[in-house]
C-alpha cells in the first residue's frame, strides 16, 4: 500500500508545489511575451503527460500488486495501442514545436527599424558602444586594444571616430524602440542576459553575435553573465536602464565619443607607455576570399 | 557447402584482380597529381579532386579491404554510421561560412551591417 | 539438421534479405567473420570518426579564418637541380603507400594459402615501404621546419592554422603508419617462425593465433592508405 | 516469439564457432589483480567507479554548502567552487556512470546474458581497466598540481579553459585532457570487446531479438561511445596543442587580462560543436544502459513480459541514431548560425517520441502484471517518475525559443540532474540490489535497503524539483554566489539552504547502502539459484556466483528473455534455455 500512496503523493506533490510555489518567473519587460506563452503551452502539454504517467503507475501498483498464485496477463504486443500512443505523442510534440519554431523565426528575424548598439564584454565587466551621428559602428579588432582604446576600435576606420563609448557597466535604452544588440567579447566566452527581457546570447571572441528585442517597461534591469568565464563569472554584473526617449537622448549626449577619448588620452600620453600592442608585431590582416 | 568453411573463413581471390586494382590506383593517383600540376582552378579542380579521391577510396575499400566480397550485413554496418559524419560536415560548412561572414562584416568592414 | 558441432553452414541468402537474415540469426551477425576481423572493422569505424573529425576541424578553421590560406602546392614543391616541381615529394609518398598496400594484399592472400615464407617476406616488404614513407615524412617535416620556418603556431605563408593542421594531421597519420610498421614486423616474425602453423601461444594473451591475423593487419594497413587518400586530396590538393 | 512451438526446436542451428579455450590464471595475481575474467574486471571497474563517484559526491556537498550558505564557509573560494563543479560534473558523467554502466555492468552481464564464456578478447579487456584506472588517478592528481584542477566547467570551453582567468589553467587543464584521452583509449579497448561479444559470440539460439534489453541498452550505448568519443578526443588533442604549442585551433585573436596574445583566427565554436557532438550521445550513453536495465528489472519483478519488446529495441536503436543529430541543442544561445535552431529543435523533439514510447511500455508492463515490491522494483518505479520529470523538462529546453530564457540557469541543472543524476543512478542501485545475489550468492538486507531507497528517492527528488523554479526566476548556473539583484527574492536563498540540507541528508544516507553491501557480503541471506525467478541466462549458470567460463555447457536458447506468465505453463516463468518440450504444463510433459 505504501508504494502506490507514495507515488500518488509525489505526483500530486509536484503539481501542488508548482501551483503554490512563490517562485516563478520575473515579470517580463520586453516584446518576448510569445516565449512565455510557449513555455505555458509546454507546461500544459507535458504537465498532463507527467501527471497521467505517474497516476497510471500509481494505479497499476495498487491494482496489480502481488498476489500469490496469480499470473500476469500475457500479451507481448498490441500494435493498435502502440500506434495510438505514437500518434498522440507525435501530435503532442508537434503542438509544442510548431509554435516554438514560429517564435524562433521572429527571434532571429531582426526588424528593419531596429537600432544597433554593441555590448563589449571582458573579464569581468560590461561596456557598451553606440554608433555616433553617422549611425555606423566602426570596425574593431582585438589587436587594436590598449589602454587608450579598450574597445579595440580600428583607428583608421572613420565610422568609428564618432562612436559613443560607455565604460561603466550601465547602459540606457529608449523604451519601445526595437534594438539589435551586437555582442562582442575581447577575451573569453560571456553571455549577455537580462532575465526580464527573456533573451540572452553568448558573446564569442573572434566573432560578433547578436539578438534583438524591444524593451517595453521603464526601469532598471540587472545584466547577468550566463556563460562561465572564469573565477569572476558570478560577479560580472551590469545594468540596463530603460528610459523614455528624451531621457535616453539626454543621457546619450553626455557620453564621450571615441575621438574625444582618444584626444584625452593623447594629452596625457606618457601615462600609457605600457602599451601591450605594437603595430609591428602583428601584420594587418586581409580577407582571404 | 564445404564443412571446413567454419574454420577457414578468409577471403581468397585470384591475384590478378589485385594487380589490376593496384595499377588503377597508380593511374588515379597520377591523375589527381596532374590536377595540381596543370593548375586547374575553381570548380573543375574541386570536382576532379573529389572524383579521383572517391574512386581511389572506393577501390581500396572494396577490393583491398574485401568489402566487395563481404556480406551486406557487414558492409552496411560500417557504411551507415558515416551518415552522421556527413551531417556534421555539412552543418560545419554553414557554421564556418557564418563565422567568416561575421568576421568580414565586423572586423574587416566588408559589406553592410 | 542436428545439434552437431561440426560447423555445418547452410547456404546463405544474399542481398537485402541477406542483411535481414544475418542480423536476425543467432550466434553471429557477421557470418564468416572471425572475431579479430570484426573487432578491427569496428575499430576502424571509430578511427574513421577520429580522422574525419580532424579533417572537419581543418575545414572549419580554414573556412572561417580571414587570413589567406597558403598554397600547399608551392610549399611542398621540391627542386631537383632546376625548376621546383610542385608536390613531387607528396606524390612519391602516395605511390609508396599504394605500393605497400599492394604488397600487403598479396601477403593476406598468401597467408590464407598458409604460405609461411611468402607471407612473411611480403609483410616485411610492406613494413619496409611503410618505414620509407615515415622516413620521407620526417624529411618533409624537417624541411618545413628548418628551411621554410613553419611552426605549429605560425608560418611565413599565411594563416597560422596551416602549420597547426599540417603537423597535427600528418603527425597523427604518420603515427598510425609507424604503429602499423611495428605490428607488421611482429606479425612477420610470428609468421616466419611458424607460430600460426603450430598454434603457439601469444606471449601476452596466452591464446593461439592463426593466419586470420594477417588479414586483420591488412585491414588496418589499407585503412592507413585510405586515410592518406583523403589527406592528399583535402590538405595537399584543395 | 513467446511460446515457442515444438517445431522450432529443429531450427536451432549448430554452433558456428568452436568453443573458446579459456585462459586459466596461474597465480593469485593473475586471478584477482591482472585478471582476464570479465567478471573480475567488472568488479574492478565498478569498485573504482563507485570510489571516484564518492569523491564526486563529496564535491557536490561542498558545492551545496557554498550555494546554501554563501557567507558561512570562507574556506571555499570562488576558484575552489569552480574546480568542484568541473570535477564533480566530469566524474559523475564519465568516470562514474559511463565506466560503471559499460565497464561494470557491461563486463559482468554481457557474456553471461548472451551465453558466452567470456569477452572475446580478455587480454585487451584487462588492459582496458588498467588504462581506466590510470585516467582516474590522473584526474585525482590534477587536484594537487600547482594551480589545482581545472575550473573550466565540465564542458571545458576554450578560450576560457586555457587562459589565466580560470583556475587550473596552468596544469590542471592539461591533466584533465590527458586523463580524458586515456579514458577514451581504455574505453575503446573495452568497448570493442563488448560490441564484438554481442555481435559475434552469442550462444546457439540467441538471436538479437532474444537478447535481454539490458544487453541492447549496453550494446547500443557502447556503439555510441565508440563513435562519439572520437570528437572529444580530437577536441582534447587540439586544445592541448593550443595550450602547449600555442596553436590557434580554438583561439581567435584575443586579449588576456589586458595582454594581447599571440593567437588568431581560431574558432571557439568549433570546440563547442566537437564537444557536443560527443556530449549529447554521451548523455544517452549513460541513459540507454539504464533504460535497458530498468526494463529487465520491471519485467522480472512485475512477473510480466516486457510490453512491446520489438518497439523497445527499435526505440533504443532509434534514440542512439538520432542522438548524433541533436547535439547543437546545447548551443542554442552560443552564437552559432541562427538557422541551426530550426534543425536542431526539430530533431531534438523528434527524439522524444521513441523515448516516450519506452516510458509507455514500461508502464504497460506494470499494467496487468503481478507486481512484487522488491527493492529493485522500487528503484525501477522511482526511475520512471524521475525520468519522466527530467525528460519533459528536456522538452522545454529542446524547443529552441523556450531554451533562450532557461539556458544556463538552474533550470538546466535541475533538468540534467533529474534525468541523469537521479534517474540512472536509481537504476544503478536497482541493478546492484538485483544482481548482488548473483555476484556474491547472498541477498542484500531488506530493511536497510528500504531505508536507503526511500531517503534516496524522495530526497533526490526534493533536491532537484525546486531548482527548476530557481531557473525560472533567472538564477544562473555556475554561480559561486548569487549576490545582489533587484529581481531575485530573498526566499530564493532559503530555498537554496533547504536544498542543501536535503542534499546532505541524502548523501549521508548512502552510508547505509555501503554498510548494507559489506554486511550482506558475510551475513546476507543465502540467495540460492535464481532468487528472483528470472528468465535470462545469467541466472542459469551451474554455480552461483558463476565461475570462470560462466557455464559448464554453453546453454542453447529457445525463447526470448521475458516468458513470464505464459498461459498454460505451470510456473510463472520459463527460462530462456528451456526447450518447448520441457515446459511443464500441468497436463504432463508435452
Ligand atoms: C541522461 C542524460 C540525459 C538525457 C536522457 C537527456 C534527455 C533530454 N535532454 Fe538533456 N541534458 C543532459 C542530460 C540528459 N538529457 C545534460 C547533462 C545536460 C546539460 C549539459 C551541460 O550543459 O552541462 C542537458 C541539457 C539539455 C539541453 C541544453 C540546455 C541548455 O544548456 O540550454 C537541452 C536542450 O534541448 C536538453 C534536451 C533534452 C531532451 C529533449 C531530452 C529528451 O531525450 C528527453 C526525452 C524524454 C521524455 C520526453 C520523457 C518521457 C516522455 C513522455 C512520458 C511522453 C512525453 C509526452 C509528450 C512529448 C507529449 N538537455
Ligand atoms: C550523474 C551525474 C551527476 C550526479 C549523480 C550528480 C549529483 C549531485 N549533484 Fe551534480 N552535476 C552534474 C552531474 C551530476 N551531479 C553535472 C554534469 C554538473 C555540471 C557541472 C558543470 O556545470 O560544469 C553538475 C553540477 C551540479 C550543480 C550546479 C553547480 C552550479 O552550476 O553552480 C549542483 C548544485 O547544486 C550539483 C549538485 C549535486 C548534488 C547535490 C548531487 C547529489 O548529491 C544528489 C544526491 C546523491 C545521490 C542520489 C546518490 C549519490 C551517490 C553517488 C554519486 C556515488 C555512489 C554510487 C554508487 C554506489 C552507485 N551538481
Ligand atoms: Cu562573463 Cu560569465
Ligand atoms: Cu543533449
Amino acid at each position: 500500500m505504501l508504494v502506490p500512496i507514495m507515488l500518488l503523493l509525489v505526483g500530486l506533490g509536484t503539481v501542488v508545489f508548482h501551483f503554490v510555489s512563490p517562485w516563478w518567473w520575473t515579470p517580463i519587460a520586453s516584446n518576448w511575451g510569445y516565449i512565455d506563452d510557449t513555455i505555458i503551452l509546454t507546461f500544459w502539454v507535458t504537465g498532463v503527460v507527467f501527471v497521467g504517467v505517474v497516476l497510471f503507475i500509481a494505479w497499476c501498483t495498487y491494482r496489480y500488486r502481488y498476489q500469490k498464485g496469480k499470473k500476469a496477463d500475457y500479451e507481448p504486443e498490441n500494435a493498435k495501442l502502440e500506434w495510438w500512443l505514437t500518434i498522440l505523442t507525435t501530435i503532442g510534440v508537434a503542438a509544442m514545436l510548431a509554435p516554438g519554431l514560429w517564435v524562433w523565426n521572429d527571434f532571429v528575424t531582426v526588424p528593419e527599424d531596429a537600432a544597433e548598439f554593441e555590448v563589449v564584454a571582458k573579464q569581468w565587466e560590461w561596456t557598451y558602444r553606440f554608433p555616433g551621428k553617422d549611425g555606423k559602428l566602426g570596425t574593431t579588432d582585438a589587436k587594436y586594444i590598449n589602454d587608450d582604446n579598450p574597445f579595440g576600435i580600428n583607428p583608421k576606420d572613420k565610422n568609428g571616430r564618432d562612436d559613443i563609448l560607455i565604460d561603466d557597466g550601465e547602459v540606457h535604452l529608449p523604451i519601445n524602440q526595437p534594438v539589435k544588440v551586437l555582442l562582442r567579447s575581447i577575451d573569453v566566452l560571456h553571455d549577455f542576459g537580462i532575465v526580464q527581457f527573456r533573451a540572452k546570447m553568448d558573446m564569442v571572441p573572434g566573432t560578433v553575435t547578436s539578438f534583438w528585442f524591444t524593451p517595453t517597461r521603464i526601469g532598471e534591469f540587472d545584466v547577468l553573465c550566463f556563460e562561465l568565464c572564469g573565477v569572476g563569472h558570478y560577479a560580472m554584473r551590469g545594468m540596463v536602464v530603460v528610459d523614455s526617449v528624451s531621457d535616453f537622448q539626454a543621457w546619450l549626449d553626455e557620453q564621450p565619443t571615441f575621438a574625444q577619448s582618444l584626444a584625452e588620452a593623447e594629452s596625457d600620453s606618457d601615462k600609457s607607455s605600457n602599451r601591450v600592442f605594437s603595430e609591428a608585431s602583428s601584420p594587418d590582416r586581409e580577407i582571404a576570399r | 557447402m564445404a564443412h571446413a568453411e567454419a574454420h577457414v573463413e578468409g577471403q581468397q581471390h585470384p591475384l590478378g584482380i589485385y594487380f589490376k586494382i593496384w595499377a588503377l590506383l597508380f593511374v588515379l593517383s597520377t591523375l589527381s597529381y596532374l590536377v595540381d600540376y596543370y593548375n586547374f582552378e575553381g570548380y573543375l579542380r574541386w570536382t576532379l579532386i573529389l572524383l579521383f579521391m572517391f574512386m581511389k577510396a572506393g577501390l581500396i575499400i572494396s577490393v583491398f579491404m574485401h568489402m566487395l566480397w563481404e556480406r551486406l550485413a557487414l558492409v552496411y554496418a560500417i557504411a551507415l554510421p558515416t551518415i552522421a559524419l556527413m551531417v556534421f560536415v555539412f552543418l560545419m560548412t554553414n557554421e564556418a561560412d557564418n563565422t567568416f561572414l561575421l568576421r568580414g562584416i565586423y572586423f574587416l568592414g566588408l559589406g553592410g551591417s | 539438421m542436428t545439434d552437431s558441432n561440426t560447423g555445418q553452414v547452410a547456404a546463405r541468402t544474399e542481398g537485402m534479405p541477406g542483411i535481414v537474415s544475418d542480423w536476425s540469426s543467432d550466434q553471429r551477425a557477421f557470418k564468416n567473420v572471425p572475431w579479430g576481423k570484426a573487432m578491427m572493422w569496428i575499430f576502424l569505424l571509430s578511427d574513421t570518426f577520429i580522422f574525419s573529425i580532424f579533417l572537419l576541424s581543418y575545414m572549419t578553421v580554414r573556412m572561417s579564418t580571414t587570413i589567406p590560406w597558403p598554397y600547399p602546392s608551392d610549399i611542398f614543391a621540391l627542386s631537383f637541380g632546376g625548376e621546383p616541381i610542385p608536390l613531387i615529394l607528396i606524390a612519391i609518398m602516395t605511390f609508396i603507400l599504394i605500393t605497400s598496400s599492394g604488397t600487403m594484399v598479396l601477403a593476406v592472400n598468401y597467408g590464407y594459402r598458409k604460405d609461411r615464407v611468402k607471407t612473411a617476406i611480403l609483410l616485411l616488404i610492406t613494413a619496409a615501404f611503410g618505414a620509407t614513407f615515415v622516413g620521407m615524412q620526417a624529411f618533409e617535416w624537417t624541411k618545413l621546419i628548418v628551411e621554410e620556418g613553419v611552426r605549429p603556431w605560425t608560418n611565413p605563408f599565411g594563416a597560422p592554422q596551416f602549420g597547426s593542421v599540417f603537423f597535427m594531421i600528418t603527425g597523427f597519420h604518420g603515427f598510425h603508419v609507424s604503429v602499423g610498421v611495428l605490428f607488421l614486423i611482429i606479425i612477420a616474425r610470428k609468421v616466419w617462425r611458424g607460430d600460426y602453423d603450430v598454434g603457439r601461444r601469444g606471449f601476452f594473451t596466452s591464446r593461439k593465433g592463426n593466419y586470420e591475423i594477417v588479414e586483420t593487419m591488412g585491414l588496418y594497413w589499407h585503412f592507413v592508405d585510405l586515410v592518406w587518400v583523403f589527406i592528399f586530396a583535402f590538405f595537399y590538393l584543395w | 516469439m513467446a511460446y515457442v512451438a515444438p517445431a522450432e526446436v529443429e531450427q536451432i542451428p549448430p554452433a558456428e564457432v568452436e568453443d573458446v579455450e579459456l585462459y586459466h590464471a596461474k597465480s593469485w595475481v593473475t586471478k584477482y589483480v591482472f585478471s582476464q575474467d570479465a567478471k573480475v574486471i567488472a568488479i574492478q571497474y565498478s569498485a573504482t567507479a563507485i570510489a571516484i563517484g564518492l569523491v564526486g559526491l563529496v564535491l557536490s556537498w561542498l558545492m551545496r554548502l557554498q550555494l546554501g550558505f554563501p557567507e558561512l564557509f570562507d574556506f571555499i573560494e570562488p576558484s575552489d567552487y569552480y574546480q568542484f563543479i568541473t570535477v564533480h560534473g566530469m566524474i559523475m558523467v564519465i568516470y562514474l556512470l559511463t565506466a560503471l554502466f559499460l565497464g561494470g555492468f557491461g563486463n559482468y552481464l554481457i557474456p553471461l546474458m548472451v551465453g558466452a564464456r567470456d569477452m572475446v578478447f580478455p587480454y585487451v579487456n584487462m588492459v582496458s581497466y588498467w588504462v581506466y584506472l590510470g585516467a582516474v588517478i590522473l584526474l585525482i592528481v590534477s587536484f594537487f598540481v600547482p594551480g589545482g584542477a581545472t575550473g573550466a566547467g565540465w564542458t571545458l570551453y576554450p578560450p576560457q579553459a586555457i587562459l589565466s582567468g580560470t583556475p587550473g589553467s596552468e596544469g590542471g587543464i592539461i591533466l584533465m585532457l590527458v586523463s580524458l584521452a586515456l579514458f577514451i583509449i581504455g574505453f575503446t579497448m573495452g568497448g570493442l570487446n563488448y560490441v564484438v561479444t554481442v555481435l559475434q559470440a552469442r550462444t546457439r539460439g540467441m538471436t538479437l531479438m532474444r537478447l535481454p534489453l539490458t544487453i541492447w541498452g549496453i550494446f547500443t550505448a557502447t556503439v555510441l561511445a565508440l563513435l562519439a568519443f572520437p570528437a572529444l578526443l580530437v577536441g582534447a588533442v587540439m586544445m592541448t596543442f593550443d595550450k602547449l604549442l600555442g596553436t590557434s585551433f580554438f583561439m581567435p585573436a584575443l586579449v588576456e587580462m589586458g595582454v594581447y596574445l599571440d593567437y588568431g583566427g581560431g574558432s571557439p565554436l568549433l570546440f563547442q560543436h566537437l564537444f557536443w557532438f560527443f556530449g549529447h550521445p554521451e548523455v544517452y550513453i549513460v541513459a540507454l544502459p539504464a533504460f535497458g536495465i530498468v526494463s529487465d528489472l520491471i519485467s522480472v519483478h512485475a512477473r510480466r513480459h516486457i510490453f512491446g519488446y520489438r518497439m523497445m529495441v527499435w526505440a533504443i536503436v532509434g534514440i542512439g541514431a538520432l542522438s548524433f543529430v541533436v547535439w547543437a541543442h546545447h548551443m542554442y544561445v552560443s552564437g552559432m548560425n541562427p538557422w541551426f535552431g530550426f534543425f536542431f529543435a526539430t530533431t531534438t523533439l523528434i527524439i522524444a517520441v521513441p523515448t516516450a514510447l519506452k516510458v509507455y511500455n514500461w508502464t504497460l508492463t506494470l499494467w496487468k502484471g503481478n507486481i512484487r515490491f522488491t527493492l529493485p522494483m522500487l528503484f525501477a518505479l522511482a526511475f520512471i517518475v524521475t525520468f519522466v520529470n527530467g525528460g519533459i523538462t528536456g522538452l522545454f529546453l529542446g524547443n529552441v525559443v523556450v531554451d533562450v530564457p532557461l539556458s544556463d540557469t538552474m533550470f538546466v541543472v535541475a533538468h540534467f540532474h533529474m534525468v541523469m543524476g537521479v534517474a540512472p543512478l536509481l537504476v544503478v542501485f536497482g541493478g546492484i540490489y538485483h544482481w548482488f545475489p548473483l555476484i556474491t550468492g547472498r541477498m542484500l538486507h531488506e530493511g536497510m535497503g528500504q531505508f536507503h531507497f526511500w531517503v534516496t528517492f524522495i530526497g533526490a527528488y526534493t533536491i532537484f524539483l525546486p531548482l527548476h523554479y530557481l531557473g525560472f526566476l533567472g538564477v544562473p548556473r555556475r554561480y559561486f554566489e548569487m549576490g545582489e539583484t533587484n529581481f531575485i527574492p530573498e526566499s530564493a536563498q532559503d530555498l537554496n539552504a533547504f536544498v542543501t540540507v536535503v542534499a546532505l541528508t541524502v548523501g549521508v544516507a548512502q552510508i547505509v547502502f555501503f554498510i548494507n553491501l559489506f554486511w550482506s557480503l558475510k551475513n546476507g541471506k543465502l540467495a540460492g539459484h535464481n532468487p528472483w525467478k528470472a528468465c535470462s541466462l545469467e541466472w542459469r549458470t551451474a554455480h552461483v556466483p558463476p565461475r570462470h567460463g560462466n557455464f559448464d555447457d554453453l546453454p542453447v536458447v529457445y525463447r526470448w528473455a521475458y516468458d513470464y506468465g505464459v498461459p498454460g505453463a505451470d510456473e510463472d516463468f520459463i527460462p530462456q534455455d528451456v526447450p518447448p518440450d520441457r515446459v511443464s504444463t500441468g497436463k504432463g510433459e508435452v
